[in-house]
């Protein structure tokens, strides 16, 4: 019950933030709160990333076994991708096998990588139908202070970027830097009191119920998109939204991927 | 499917339609007994089943919304709705399909009329050909107001797809696998939109020229959703048979 | 609480049918609901059928796929028989894996299969010991108006009666009709009030709370038999039971089954 | 098995018995101290353990009924109890028989003594030989005696069988893999049935002649259940000692 | 609530006895209750023994099958040891997968076994890199009266030593005896009212929040410990439970398992 | 590792270490936002958080104490901590490990203040280098204090091994895996023991000497505990800044 009651005061504190052009934490409202991203981070990992997104902090790992090919694809390499809510990082999260929220963020940061090609899993193909690289990539969430869908992205991505095939340890030859094409960004916008706000913190995450993220390729190409949370959003909305991700990824790429 | 192979032929389809063209639809609602409300369709070869069950009451407890109903969905393929066979049970498409297509209807569901209950959607693929998360949210839209349950109106879902750098509503199968992208949509008729996703490579341009086109899309369903409901009225004025033949 | 007084009183109306000679929708004792069938529904399966008995409609799906023989038998196919009661089908079926009244349905119809000798197995091996035909036989329940068990077994011979094995997809030569050598039938019997009603609805099961099924093969041998749920029967109404269901199976197989 | 290799040598079966007999049964009440109820039996190579709790509270409490108890019956084989290791935990199969099993019991328990709460029963297969069921039948029925669970009266198992076109009483391990039929049942002392359940084939006169020779091995069955018990209750008039040998 | 308080009582009851030096059944504080050991009961595993502790029963089984190695050791047989505590043991108990009391005992008793060397594991491989004899040590709990523990290491190790690798079932040669090096025997003693007591049974388990569990090897070794129950421990009460334990595994190695 | 391989070269461990010295430690309290009390540890390899949530409400109700507050434990490795990936979720190592350190922190802990409620512990293992458990122990310790959670004291913890036959503090993993024995240990600033484990092979007397060698690692680690609390409410005076760089 206070729950509630505490949700519908800070919503409407919110809106009435929004009423006179104002965000809670005094950023504007296409402005991402400060980002800070160390890689290497994880020795026992062939790559990771732990991201600080404001208060929001999210480690990902990245390692790189061989094992069996998909059937479909024998002569390809295989990305799996999990991210773990674990309980540690919010109230709101519970132990147990990942919930739908959990495993709609690690599809969607999987539908970045992959729809990006950003990954070229022909060259991750060992002996063809018999033996791959298999890419994990595990998202960690450690403090869940909103947005951690762009935290996990910027993570995944830097992770891969810094990831090395351990092939010697396998007796397959030289440690080679993973070969990472394309830098997929996601960005995420919600819509609330009629302004769109870029990297919604928990609050305006609860307040607004509906997000939209956007993912974009280097040069620019929309390569996944997904509507999050219970509200609709008009056909104006998503072309502004589109528009402000685009430039969002593009500084974001820039700043913090040496692009 | 070789670089080679075109997905057009003189400007046609492979499977003879044109760019802007649905598949066949067929939709009938009230094809269940038990369910409150339940709808049947056939949007090329998906054959798609949904069911539903309350406003009724919340178990567990603790799931229960003091100021409104809750909004269960689950989608479920059938073992032998694709290629090779799928085991029972969700995974972790399913669980995502059933999250963007309970949020796809939400929104149009009157909720807080039903404090403390539970609205079930329940939408089985029993044959699959791509698009069986639009094809569900279609029936579901038809089956939750057979069942009576109060909406501010239906919700109609298309995909829009990219195949040879153009862009085409409905995509099949090959287009799907093949294609350069996918992007389904839901929206209400006053144009809301209640469920986007995509995925693939859309230039800035070709993102807004696939939303019109699968906007299209939702507008011809919802036709056919409108008249399948009102066949259902007119039917039952008339009387059921019941009978045996063993 | 208002669900107990339901059935009471239902059960009442039912008991007092019975001592008129009557059923609630005007069958005699020993006669089916209206029985139709269709095969080839599903394009995906390589065999289907779609049974409405009375208002209970099932769906059965055959895959037929490749892959390893049991240890203890590596000369033979392999029979996998599942029922999913998915929610959509009754407010009494939940989400979630089979509880043991699929088993059960499941393990039935599957017994059915099984000791008629329906299948030659013998026939389904590829290379002995490595590589054999696997039948998944897949029930999905759509509507439970009653007797799902009877619907359930009649949709599973008719689907591997019309199943193709899919050798050329694989690779193994041409697709070849699924041999079927015989063609169990199930019945279902309740006994009420001193009387014995074949094909129950969703009411007359309820109110009796004991069913025995009798599978019988088409030369009239019984290849399976259970009683199910917790009331107990009498040797006479035993041997009865088995006298109508073997009666019964004969005309259904007859009417529907091209026999 | 061979084709060729008999089920019978003059008239007897493999291990010695004649067609209608028994393999050795041996059963004792309370040989557990924290269970409100417990039996051990060997039937032939079986190994059986039941235990019954209750009537106690339901845990999780939406299952408790107003007007009765409710019954749960729980048979599990113990990994070692089979030739191949069984990984712990239920399957398929155990499912299947608890519920059989269960409902063989519940027509005699008067459940409407104890609205609102449970009676459990756990059976555990410590060795197995064809049979387990008809054995753990017996033994939860002895048990829920010794735990004073109010009852009409026993509930006795058994199984006939068919092997070699001929009808036998309780098949053990290669009589029930090489025969042609196996029917578990289980009765009441009057008669009543509890369970039936059959696979294999026989001919409507087998189906019969099955049915009077399993009814006959229950009632044997029956006697030494009642002989069990009889032991049981003036073993508990005698001191219990308590001692140590470390 | 009637439970607390009973608890309570009890506990009272048990902290008087201990003041005037008691036990409730009358042993002094370092005695074990009877023991008694059979072996081979259950002809179907390959070693198998049922112990009695007082009123306490446990039933261990070991079955001996091939199997594959583990890839961080390729030529050593591999040994796994599971605890099932069916809920026919004890009101305490649950049915479903093991909780985390049933973990603990397989982890301690598959200590013991593995930490003395008891089993040379080299001589368990069949072929090297491939297939080596996986020995399962399974713990069934028939009645929980207290100390499992120690009931369930001394059935362990009890079956072990009369087991017998089946190799002619499997066409590799001849059976032969599991050759067991060590006999590893865990002790258990809580601390009570400033005692500390041997073999607790079950109200004295309650009683007293804290056990010590030692195993130790047939030359006197410390092979494994572990503290059990939310209670802490002196250092003092740990060298002379060390001690204590060190003596009554002598005692139980050499009264029942013949050396 | 070869048999030849000596732990020790002139009495100096492989990474540099006398025999009872431990490996770096770091300590930083209140390092997460969300959490009510957190600790972030670095010893050695080992990079380990721990976050306390409460007290706060039991779900589901029936774990309830009425005379007390519950506690709860999880230990979790992170897929990528160790050499080869970890499946997520708990296997029966963690259950145990969660099981001991839970039983470790317990008499601690004032439960009694605060009926009915729970106090969550989690322990997320980011890299692990041996001594995890540990770590994970002391992490969780400072969480407490940090979350303001009612406490006697810390409690503190440090494991003993056994090397080439002799006793050494803190054991990296080369020292775990390939040694003789590992004693990990957990007390309170008085000496109380409350956890203690043992795997390997020790003598009654080298049993002892582990046990006083971790406990000298024990006072070590409970000052740079203190030292970590003391920084973290040195710092909870300044002002937090905030800002961004997009």
């Amino acid at each position: 019950m206070s729950n509630n009651v505490m949700s519908e005061i800070k919503k409407d504190y919110l809106y009435h933030l929004v009423m006179t052009d104002e965000r809670a934490d005094g950023r504007s409202f296409d402005q991402y709160r400060e980002i800070s991203l160390e890689t290497g981070v994880i020795k026992k990992a062939d790559g990771s990333a732990r991201v600080r997104l404001g208060n929001t902090q999210v480690l990902v790992g990245v390692k790189i076994q061989p094992g069996e090919p998909y059937s479909d694809s024998p002569d390809r390499g295989v990305i799996i991708t999990n991210a773990e809510l674990v309980p540690l990082a919010s109230p709101n999260f519970e132990p147990g096998p990942p919930n739908e929220y959990g495993i709609e963020l690690a599809r969607l940061v999987d539908r970045g990588v992959r729809e990006s090609k950003s990954i070229d899993l022909d060259a991750l193909c060992i002996v063809p139908g018999q033996k791959v690289w298999i890419l994990f990539i595990d998202i960690h969430i450690l403090d869940d202070c909103g947005n951690i869908m762009d935290a996990s992205s910027l993570g995944a991505i830097a992770a891969l970027m810094t990831a090395k095939v351990p092939a010697e340890q396998y007796g397959l030859g030289e440690d080679w830097p993973l070969p990472v094409r394309d830098i997929p960004v996601a960005t995420t916008v919600v819509e609330f009191g009629g302004v769109l706000m870029s990297d919604p913190d928990t609050d305006e995450e609860t307040a607004a119920d509906t997000k939209l993220t956007v993912i974009t390729t280097t040069d620019g190409f929309v390569c996944g998109m997904q509507k999050r949370g219970p509200g609709p959003l008009s056909m104006d909305n998503i072309y502004r939204i589109v528009d402000i991700s685009c430039e969002k990824a593009k500084e974001i790429r820039e700043k913090f991927l040496d692009v | 499917m070789d670089e080679k192979l075109s997905f057009f032929k003189d400007g046609i389809r492979l499977d003879g339609r044109r760019p802007g063209e649905l598949r066949p639809v067929k939709i009938e609602a009230g094809v269940l007994k038990r369910a409150d409300g339940s709808c049947y369709i056939e949007m090329g070869g998906n054959k798609v089943i949904a069911a539903v069950y309350g406003p009724r009451e919340v178990h567990p407890r603790h799931l229960q919304k003091v100021s409104r109903a809750i909004v269960r969905y689950r989608y479920n393929m059938a073992s032998f709705s694709v290629e090779e066979r799928k085991r029972p049970g969700p995974d972790r498409r399913s669980h995502e399909v059933s999250k963007v297509s309970r949020e796809a209807l939400e929104p149009v569901i009157l909720t807080h009329y039903f404090p403390r209950s539970v609205i079930d959607i329940f939408v089985e693929i029993l044959q699959a050909d791509a698009g069986t998360r639009t094809a569900g949210i279609n029936a579901a839209s038809v089956a939750l107001a057979d069942a009576g349950v109060p909406m501010k109106c239906l919700v109609s879902s298309c995909a829009a797809g990219k195949v040879d750098g153009q862009i085409i509503l409905d995509p099949m199968k090959d287009e799907d696998n093949f294609g350069e992208g996918d992007m389904p949509l839901a929206m209400t008729p006053d144009g809301e939109v209640t469920l986007l996703q995509a995925d693939g490579r859309f230039t800035v341009e070709e993102t807004r020229e696939a939303l019109e086109t699968a906007r299209k899309g939702c507008e011809q369903i919802y036709e056919i959703q409108k008249k399948a409901l009102i066949d259902r009225y007119s039917r039952l004025e008339e009387p059921e048979e019941e009978g045996s033949n063993v």
